[in-house]
C-alpha cells in the first residue's frame, strides 16, 4: 500500500502512459488485422504526448496565455510575469508537432492498408502471408 | 551569402519540391529539371559550407536569429544548425548522391511510376530535404520532426512500386513509427530531467547536474539508441528492409540504400558524440554487469555474420545486396562503439564509403534488370561480353565491398579492423573478415555468372503482378543512367586513394574528444 | 646506406600499365598489338636494368608515390638488393613469355587475345610494384592487384574447368590474404603505432613476445598463400588450367615468387632475421616448408599430366627458398635469393616446353610422350637442361642456389632439414629425368610416328632454347647474381 | 497531487483503448477510437494544455476518425480479432 | 511471434516505469523542465520579446518557427504521398475487392444535406476566427486549418466528394498547399534577403510599417496563415482520397 502511495498514486499520469503506450505497442506487433495495428499506432502515439504533456503540468498554474491587459502599452504593462504561474508551455508546442505528425502518419499509413486491401483483398495479415506463400519467391 | 549556405543545403530541395507542385504537375517534362536544379543548389551549398568548416572549424547557425541565454554556453531558445567536419561529409554524400540518383532516375520514372511523376519527384525531393536537415540540426525536437520528414516520403517512395512493396511499405511503417516514437520519448525523458532540447545544452547540463546515474537518462539513452537501430535496421530489427528496398522502384532503392540507414548511423554517432558524451556512451551500464561498448560491438559482430550468412543465400540481386547493407551496418555500428578514435573514424569513413558502394551497386544492378528485365543473380548470364562497361562500374563496386585495394571499402575496413584490434574486440575483427570472405564469394559467384555464359535453364519468371509495370527492357543504357554509375565507381576509388585526408577531415571533428576505452 | 631518390622504380611499374592502353586500343591488329606489349616490356627491362648499377653500389632507390595513404603509411617504392633481383627476373623472362605467347597463342588459335595481353601487362606491373613496395601496405596493395589481374587470366578458357579452376585459385588467395594477413598486417601497424617501413632490423623487432611473434609469423607466411606452401597449395595445379604462357610466367615466376618474396619480406624487414634468432621461432617455419618439399616431391612423383607434374614440383622448390631464409643464415638468404632467380629460369623453360610439345601434338600427359625427343629434339634438348638445374647438377645453375641452400643448413645446424633438401633433390630426379628417357629412348607408338622434325612455331622454340641456355649460362657466370644475393644476405643478416 | 477527475479520465482512457483495440467489428472501433480521442482532448483541457487539446479536437477526434471510417468504408469492416 | 511481442511490451513497460521512479513530482513548479531557464524565458519575456499573449503560439511561431514549417510540410508530405498512392488517375480499371462502401444509397440525404449547409459557413467563419485570433486565444493555423478543411469534409460528407471539388478542385488543392508552405517558407526567405537569418522575422520591420517587436508578432499571422492553407488543403485531399480510393468520384 505504500508503495502505491509512493509511487503510482503522485505518478498516476505516467503509469498510465505507460500502460496506454503498452497497449498500443502491443497491437502493432501482435494484433493480425492492419486496422487494429493502426489503431494500436494511434494510441501509442497519443500515449506518448500524455506524457510530454504531463511534463509541462505546474500545480496551481494557469492556462500559458497571458492577460491581453498585460501586454506592454496597457495599464499593467510593466508589472513582472511570474513563470511558476502558467503551464510550461514548451511541451505543447512540440505536442502540436507531434499531433500533426500522427494525424500525418496515421492518414499514410491508412492509404497504405487501402492499396494493400486492393492488392491482395483482405487486411488480415495471415491471410496475406498465405498468398504470398503461394507466389515465386526470391 | 556565404554564411547562409547551411540554411540552403535544405531549403533548396523544399524549393524544388514547391515549384514542382506550382508547375510540374501541369508540365511533366519540368519536374526532372526542376529536381536537378535544386539538387544543384542544394550541393553548391554544401560544398561552401564544406569549404567553411574546412577553413573555421565547427560552427552554429542561429535560425530566427534568436541567440543564446545567459554567460557562457548560455542554452538556445531558438533552433540551431551545427555543421563540423563530420555532418559537413555526411552532407557532401547526401547532396551528391541524390544528385546522382536523380540524374539515374530519368528513364526510371517515367518507365515504372507513368503517372505519379511529379508527385513522385516531390518526395523525393522532400525525403533528401529531410535527411540534409537531419544531419544539420543541433536540436534534438528538431531531428524527429525532420526524422517524421524523412520517414513519410521513405514509406511512400516505397509504396508506390509493386504489389510486395506496398506490404513492405505498410510494415516499415509500423517498425518507423516505433522507432520515431522511441526516440521522441527518449527525448522527452531527456527533456525532463534537463528542461532544454538543444543537443550541446543537454549535454551540458547532464554533466553539470552530474545525471550520469540517474535512470531517467539511462533510460532516454536506450530509448535512442533502440529507435535508430530499428530506423538504421541494426540486426535483429532489420526485418523490414530488405522487401522494402527490394521491391520498391529501382529509383527508390537506388536513394535510400546509400542514404537512410547511413544518415541514421550518423545520428547514432551525434547522439553519442554530442547529446550523451563518449564517456557515458561507453561507459554506461544501467546498473547491469556488463559493458555498453562490448555489447554493442558484441551485437554488431553478430549483425555483421548474420546479414552476410543471409545475404549469401538469396538468389535475388537486390535482396541479396539488402543484407549485405544489414552486415555492413554492423560494420559502422561496430566501429562506432569500439572506444577508439581509430574505430571512430573508421565508422565514420566508411559512412561515406558505404553509401557509395551500395550507390554504385544499386545503379548498376538497377541497369541490369531495365536491361534484362531478370532481378535474379542467375539473370546476369553472360553480362560481361554483352555490357562490358556496365559490369567494368559493379565489378568496381564489389570489389569495394569486399574490401580490395585501391577501393575505397579496403580502406574503411582498415580502420574498422585496426580499430578492433587496438580495442581488443578479436570477434568483430573476425566478424569483419568473415565477412569480407562471404562477400568475396557471393561477389565472385556473380562474376562466374556473367564472365563463363552459359545457357539458361528457366527464363525469367513470368510477372505475377500486372501493377508492377513489366519494366521497359532497354534496348541501350541511355548516359542519364551510365554517367551516374560511373562517376560512383570513380568516387569509390578517389576515396581510397584521399583516404587520408579523409579521415583526417573526420580527425579534426573527433580529434578533441577524450575516448574512454573500456576498463579491462 | 645511402637513398637516391628516383621516380625511375614507379615508371618502371608503370610502363606495363600503360601499356594497356594500346593494348586494347589496338585488340584488332595483332601486330601491333604485341609490338606493344614488346615495346612495353623492353622499356620496362630498360627502366629495371638501369638501377641495377645503382643498387650493386649500395645504395638504395626510393620514390613516394602518395605521402599518406593511411596515417603514418606512404605509398612508397624502394629498390633494394632484393627487389631489383625479382625485379629484374620478372621483366627480362616477361620479355621472352611474351614472344612465347605470340606464337603460342596463335598457334592455339585462342579466344580474347586482346585480354590476355592487357591482364598480362597489369599483373607485370602488379608483379613489379610488390618487387619495389618499401613498407608492408605497398606490397599488399600490389599482392591483392595480382591476384585480381591474373584471375581473367587462369580463367581464360571460360569453360566448366576453367571456372572450378579459378574458383579455386580465388578462394585460396583471397581468403588466405583477407583472412591471414589483414589482420597481421594491421596488428603490426597497432603495435608500431603507424610505421609499416621494412627495415634491416624489422620493424616488428622488440615489440612483441614469442607467442604473438609466432602467430603474426604464421599468419603472414600461410597468407602470403601465391608461395604455394602447404597446406595452402591446392591454387597452384589447380591454376594450370591457364594458357601455358600464364602457366611458364606466372605460375613458375611471377605469381609464386611474389609469394615466396613476400615470405622473404616478412622474414627479413618486418621480424628481421635477428629478432626471429633471438624469438627462436623461425624452426617452425623450416619445419614447414621442410614438410611442404618432401610432400610436394612425393605427389610430383604421382601426377601424369605434365603440367600438373611441374606444378607440385614448383610447390616444393617455392619451399626451399623459404626453408633458405628461415635458417636465418647469411648462406641461406644467399641461396634463397639466388634460388628465385636460378629456379625462375629452369621452372620457366620446362613450362614452355611443355606448352610446346601441346601446340605442336597436342598432348598433355607425360605417358603420351614416349619418342618425343625425335620429333622435338630442340625442345626435349631444353626440357633435360631445365630438368637438370631444377635437380641441382652442374654444369647447371640451380647447382649453385642448391648448394648455398646446403650451406646455410649446415651453419644453421639444422641436418635434418639438410638431408631432407638431398631426399627431395633425389625425388626431383625420380620425377623429370623419366621424362627425358621417355622422351629420347622409348619408341614411338605408330599412330604418333612423323617422320623428320616437327616443332612447335620458331616463336615458341626460340624462348625456350634461350632459357634453356640461360640455365648454363647462368651456371658459367654466376658472379653477378652472387654477388647481388651477397648484397641481399648483407644487409639482412648479421655474420 | 493529481486530481480526481484527471485519475478518472485515466481510467477511462485505458477502458476505451482497449475496447477499441478487442472489438471486432472495425466501425465500432473507429468510432470508440473517436471517444478515446475526445477523452484525452478532455484531459488536456484539464492540464491546461488547451492548444493541445483544441488541436486533437479538431485532429484527433475529428479527422483522424473521419479518415479511420472512410477507409473501413473502402475496406472490409469485420476483423479477426 | 505473440508471445514475443508480449515479452518485448513487458521489457520496454518495465524500462519505461524503472525510470519513472526518478522524475520529478508530477506537477512540480521546480522541476529542470517547469522551473528551468529555458521555460521560464519563454513565459517571462514572450512580451516584451514578441508581444503575443499566447506563448504557445509564440514558441510555436517564432522561437520555434523552424519546427513549425517542417511540421506543416510533414502535412503537406502526407497529402501529396497520399495521391501518389492511392490516386486513380482513371487508368486503374481493374476489379477492386468489394467493399462496404459499394452498398451505400446513391443520393444524399435530404436532411443531413440541409443542416450541413447550414453548418458549414459557421464553421468556415469559425475557422478564420480561430487563425486570426491564435494570437490572444487558443488556436493558430493548426487548429484553423484543420477546421476549414473540416468544412470541406463535410461538404464531401453531405454531398458527395465531387460537389466539394466543385469548390476546391485537385489542382487548387496542390496549389494551395504549396502556397501555404511557400507563405511561410517565403517569410522565412525575405528575412534572409533582408540580411538576417533565416525565419529571423524582426528584420520584416523595414517593410512592414512596424517596429521590430510588432513585426515579430505580425509575421506570426502571416506565417500562421500560411499554415492555415496548407493544413485544410490537404486535410481535404486527405479524405477525398481515401474516401473514393483514390478516384475522387462518390464516396461515402
Amino acid at each position: 500500500m505504500e508503495f502505491v502511495e509512493q509511487f503510482i498514486v503522485p505518478k498516476f499520469n505516467y503509469w498510465i502512459y505507460v500502460v496506454l503506450m503498452m497497449i498500443g505497442m502491443h497491437a502493432m506487433i501482435a494484433k493480425n488485422n492492419f486496422f487494429k495495428k493502426l489503431i494500436g499506432m494511434a494510441i501509442f502515439q497519443t500515449a506518448i504526448i500524455l506524457f510530454y504533456v504531463s511534463i509541462g503540468v505546474k500545480e496551481g498554474a494557469n492556462i500559458p496565455i497571458l492577460d491581453h491587459h498585460m501586454m506592454p502599452g496597457e495599464v499593467h504593462a510593466n508589472d513582472p510575469v511570474i513563470a511558476a504561474k502558467f503551464t510550461n508551455p514548451l511541451p505543447h508546442v512540440l505536442m502540436l508537432t507531434a499531433i500533426v505528425v500522427s494525424v500525418a502518419t496515421l492518414g499514410l499509413a491508412l492509404a497504405i492498408s487501402q492499396k494493400i486491401y486492393r492488392e491482395y483483398g483482405t487486411l488480415e495479415e495471415d491471410d496475406i502471408l498465405s498468398q504470398i506463400k503461394l507466389e515465386p519467391n526470391d | 551569402m556565404g554564411e547562409q549556405a547551411p540554411i540552403a543545403i535544405v531549403l533548396a530541395p523544399l524549393f524544388g519540391a514547391l515549384l514542382i507542385a506550382f508547375v510540374g504537375i501541369r508540365f511533366k517534362a519540368l519536374c526532372l529539371p526542376v529536381t536537378l536544379g535544386a539538387l544543384t543548389v542544394s550541393l553548391a551549398a554544401t560544398i561552401e559550407t564544406f569549404r567553411t568548416v574546412l577553413s573555421e572549424g565547427e560552427f552554429i547557425y542561429l535560425i530566427s536569429g534568436w541567440e543564446r541565454l545567459g554567460e557562457g554556453k548560455g542554452i538556445s531558445i531558438g533552433i540551431e544548425y551545427r555543421v563540423d567536419a563530420i555532418s559537413a561529409l555526411v552532407l557532401l554524400v547526401i547532396a551528391a548522391v541524390s544528385l546522382l540518383v536523380a540524374v539515374y532516375s530519368r528513364t526510371r520514372v517515367v518507365a515504372e511510376t507513368p503517372d505519379r511523376i511529379p508527385y513522385y519527384y516531390m518526395l523525393y525531393l522532400l525525403l533528401v530535404a529531410g535527411l540534409a536537415g537531419m544531419t544539420i540540426t543541433n536540436d534534438a525536437f528538431n531531428l524527429f520532426v525532420l526524422l517524421e520528414i524523412s520517414s513519410l516520403t521513405s514509406y511512400a517512395l516505397i509504396a508506390v512500386g509493386s504489389r510486395r512493396a506496398v506490404l513492405s511499405a505498410f510494415n516499415y511503417v509500423i517498425m518507423g513509427t516505433i522507432g520515431a516514437s522511441f526516440y521522441l520519448l527518449g527525448v522527452g525523458y531527456l527533456y525532463i530531467k534537463t528542461g532544454v532540447l538543444n543537443m550541446e545544452d543537454i549535454h551540458a547540463v547532464i554533466v553539470a547536474n552530474d545525471l550520469a546515474e540517474s535512470p531517467s537518462i539511462q533510460v532516454a539513452f536506450v530509448l535512442i539508441l533502440m529507435a535508430v537501430w530499428i530506423k538504421m535496421a541494426f540486426f535483429p530489427l532489420h526485418a523490414w528492409l530488405p522487401n522494402a528496398y527490394s521491391y520498391s522502384p529501382t529509383t527508390t532503392g537506388a536513394l535510400m540504400a546509400p542514404l537512410v540507414t547511413k544518415v541514421m548511423i550518423y545520428i547514432m554517432i551525434r547522439m553519442m558524440v554530442t547529446v550523451f558524451g563518449l564517456d557515458y556512451a561507453f561507459r554506461a551500464t544501467l546498473g547491469m554487469p556488463f559493458n555498453w561498448s562490448n555489447l554493442v560491438v558484441s551485437l554488431s559482430s553478430i549483425a555483421i555474420v548474420a546479414g552476410s550468412v543471409m545475404a549469401l543465400s538469396r538468389r535475388d540481386l537486390k535482396k541479396m545486396l539488402s543484407y549485405i547493407i544489414i552486415a555492413e551496418v554492423g560494420y559502422m555500428v561496430g566501429g562506432a562503439w569500439l572506444a577508439n578514435e581509430r574505430g571512430m573514424t573508421g565508422a565514420v569513413y566508411h559512412i561515406v564509403n558505404d553509401a557509395f558502394m551500395t550507390l554504385c551497386l544499386f545503379l548498376a544492378v538497377g541497369v541490369f534488370i531495365a536491361r534484362t528485365g531478370d532481378p535474379r543473380i542467375a539473370g546476369m548470364n553472360g553480362l560481361f561480353k554483352k555490357m562490358p562497361i556496365t559490369m567494368a562500374a559493379f565489378t568496381i563496386g564489389a570489389l569495394s565491398m569486399i574490401g580490395l585495394p585501391p577501393t575505397c571499402g579496403f580502406f574503411s575496413k582498415w580502420y574498422l579492423v585496426g580499430g578492433g584490434i587496438e580495442a581488443g574486440q578479436w570477434h568483430f575483427v573476425g566478424a569483419l573478415l568473415f565477412s569480407s570472405l562471404v562477400n568475396a564469394v557471393i561477389f565472385f559467384r556473380i562474376f562466374e555468372i556473367a564472365y563463363f555464359p552459359k545457357e539458361l535453364s528457366d527464363p525469367a519468371p513470368e510477372c505475377t503482378d500486372p501493377d508492377a509495370a513489366p519494366v521497359a527492357t532497354l534496348q541501350r543504357t541511355p548516359l542519364s543512367m551510365s554517367l551516374p554509375l560511373w562517376i560512383s565507381a570513380i568516387a569509390l576509388i578517389g576515396l581510397g586513394i584521399f583516404n587520408h585526408t579523409i579521415t583526417q577531415w573526420i580527425g579534426s571533428a573527433l580529434g578533441s574528444l577524450k575516448f574512454f576505452p573500456p576498463a579491462g | 646506406m645511402e637513398i637516391i631518390v628516383s621516380p625511375v622504380p614507379f615508371y618502371a611499374c608503370l610502363a606495363s600499365l600503360l601499356a594497356v592502353i594500346p593494348i586494347v586500343a589496338f585488340g584488332r591488329w595483332p601486330n601491333i598489338r604485341e609490338t606493344c606489349t614488346f615495346l612495353a616490356g623492353a622499356a620496362k627491362l630498360a627502366l629495371v636494368l638501369a638501377m641495377v648499377p645503382v643498387v650493386l653500389k649500395g645504395k638504395l632507390i626510393e620514390f613516394t608515390l602518395v605521402n599518406e595513404i593511411v596515417k603514418g603509411v606512404p605509398l612508397q617504392f624502394r629498390v633494394d638488393g632484393l627487389g631489383i633481383l625479382f625485379g629484374l627476373v620478372a621483366s627480362s623472362l616477361w620479355i621472352l613469355t611474351t614472344l612465347y605467347s605470340t606464337g603460342y597463342m596463335r598457334g592455339a588459335n585462342e579466344h580474347s587475345q586482346t585480354r590476355f595481353y592487357a591482364f598480362f601487362a597489369v599483373s607485370l606491373c602488379a608483379t613489379l610494384g610488390v618487387a619495389f613496395a618499401a613498407n608492408l601496405l605497398t606490397l599488399y596493395l600490389f599482392y591483392e592487384m595480382l591476384s585480381l589481374a591474373t584471375y581473367p587470366l587462369v580463367t581464360h578458357h571460360q569453360d566448366k574447368e576453367a571456372r572450378s579452376g579459378g574458383r579455386t585459385y580465388l578462394t585460396y588467395l583471397l581468403s588466405t590474404s583477407i583472412g591471414f594477413v589483414l589482420p597481421a598486417m594491421l596488428y603490426c601497424y597497432s603495435k608500431t603505432g603507424g610505421s609499416m617501413d621494412f627495415s634491416t632490423g624489422g620493424f616488428l623487432a622488440g615489440r612483441v613476445g614469442p607467442t604473438e611473434g609466432l602467430v603474426v609469423l604464421l599468419l603472414f607466411v600461410f597468407g602470403f598463400a601465391k608461395s604455394g606452401i602447404m597446406p595452402f597449395h591446392s591454387w597452384l595445379p589447380n591454376a594450370m588450367v591457364a594458357p601455358t604462357p600464364v602457366s611458364a610466367l606466372l605460375h613458375a615466376v611471377a605469381v609464386v615468387k611474389v609469394g615466396v618474396f613476400c615470405t622473404i619480406r616478412v622474414i627479413t624487414g618486418v621480424f628481421g632475421t635477428d629478432f626471429l634468432q633471438t624469438l627462436d621461432i623461425a624452426a617452425v617455419v623450416s619445419w614447414i616448408a621442410g614438410f611442404t618439399v618432401l610432400v610436394s616431391s612425393l605427389i610430383a612423383l604421382t601426377q601424369d599430366n605434365l603440367k600438373r607434374r611441374l606444378a607440385f614440383s614448383t610447390i616444393g622448390q617455392l619451399s626451399y627458398i623459404i626453408l633458405g631464409v628461415s635458417f636465418l643464415t647469411a648462406n641461406g638468404v644467399i641461396g634463397s635469393s639466388m634460388h628465385i632467380a636460378m629456379h625462375a629460369v629452369g621452372k620457366i623453360t620446362l613450362f614452355f616446353c611443355a606448352g610446346a610439345i601441346y601446340i605442336a601434338t597436342g598432348k598433355k600427359y607425360v605417358s603420351q610422350l614416349s619418342g618425343i625427343g625425335r620429333r622435338m629434339p630442340f625442345t626435349m634438348a631444353a626440357f633435360t637442361l631445365g630438368s637438370l638445374s631444377i635437380i641441382g647438377l652442374p654444369p647447371l645453375c640451380g647447382a649453385w642456389s642448391k648448394w648455398f641452400l646446403f650451406l646455410g643448413g649446415m651453419d644453421a645446424k639444422q641436418y635434418v632439414l639438410v638431408g631432407i633438401l638431398i631426399v627431395s633433390s633425389l625425388l626431383n630426379i625420380a620425377y623429370l629425368i623419366p621424362i627425358v628417357i621417355k622422351a629420347f629412348f622409348e619408341q614411338p607408338s605408330e599412330e604418333d610416328k612423323v617422320d623428320g622434325i616437327a616443332e612447335a612455331p620458331l616463336a615458341c622454340v626460340i624462348p625456350l632454347c634461350c632459357t634453356a641456355l640461360g640455365c648454363v649460362a647462368l651456371f658459367a657466370f654466376p658472379g653477378f647474381l652472387h654477388s647481388l644475393a651477397r648484397l641481399i644476405a648483407t644487409t639482412t643478416t648479421t655474420p | 497531487m493529481i486530481p480526481i477527475f484527471d485519475i478518472i479520465l485515466l481510467v477511462f482512457l485505458v477502458v476505451t483503448a482497449l475496447i477499441a483495440l478487442r472489438v471486432r467489428d472495425l466501425l465500432a472501433a473507429s468510432m470508440v477510437f473517436g471517444i478515446y480521442s475526445f477523452l484525452i482532448c478532455l484531459l488536456w483541457a484539464q492540464m491546461t494544455a488547451v492548444d493541445v487539446a483544441f488541436t486533437e479536437a479538431a485532429v484527433g477526434a475529428g479527422v483522424s476518425t473521419v479518415i479511420m471510417v472512410a477507409t473501413v468504408y473502402q475496406t472490409a469492416r469485420r476483423s479477426k480479432d | 511471434m505473440k508471445g514475443l511481442a508480449l515479452f518485448a511490451v513487458v521489457l520496454t513497460g518495465a524500462l519505461l516505469l524503472y525510470a519513472t521512479g526518478d522524475f520529478p513530482a508530477w506537477g512540480s513548479v521546480h522541476s529542470p523542465a517547469n522551473g528551468g531557464e529555458l521555460s521560464s524565458h519563454y513565459i517571462e519575456n514572450v512580451r516584451t520579446e514578441t508581444k503575443v499573449p499566447n506563448i504557445v503560439t509564440a514558441v510555436l511561431a517564432d522561437y520555434r518557427s523552424y519546427d513549425t514549417m517542417f511540421e506543416t510540410v510533414v502535412v503537406f508530405v502526407a497529402g501529396i504521398a497520399i495521391i501518389a498512392l492511392l490516386r486513380d488517375f482513371g487508368n486503374g480499371s481493374r476489379g477492386y475487392p468489394p467493399a462496404l462502401a459499394n452498398n451505400l444509397p446513391e443520393e444524399p440525404d435530404l436532411i443531413i444535406t440541409q443542416t450541413c449547409n447550414l453548418v458549414i459557413p459557421v464553421l468556415q467563419i469559425f475557422a478564420l476566427y480561430v487563425l486570426a485570433h491564435g494570437h490572444y486565444s487558443p488556436g493558430g493555423g493548426f487548429q484553423g486549418g484543420v477546421m476549414l478543411g473540416a468544412s470541406y469534409i463535410l461538404i464531401a460528407l453531405a454531398n458527395g466528394v465531387e460537389v466539394a471539388m466543385k469548390a476546391m478542385s485537385e489542382r487548387k488543392i496542390m496549389l494551395l498547399a504549396a502556397t501555404g508552405i511557400l507563405i511561410y517558407s517565403g517569410t522565412g526567405l525575405i528575412c534572409l534577403l533582408l540580411g538576417e537569418n533565416f525565419l529571423d522575422y524582426h528584420v520584416l520591420s523595414r517593410i512592414l510599417p512596424t517596429d521590430p517587436i510588432m513585426a515579430r508578432s505580425h509575421a506570426i499571422l502571416i506565417v500562421e496563415t500560411g499554415v492555415a492553407v496548407t493544413v485544410a488543403a490537404i486535410m481535404f485531399s486527405i479524405y477525398a482520397n481515401l474516401a473514393t480510393r483514390g478516384t475522387l468520384k462518390g464516396g461515402l
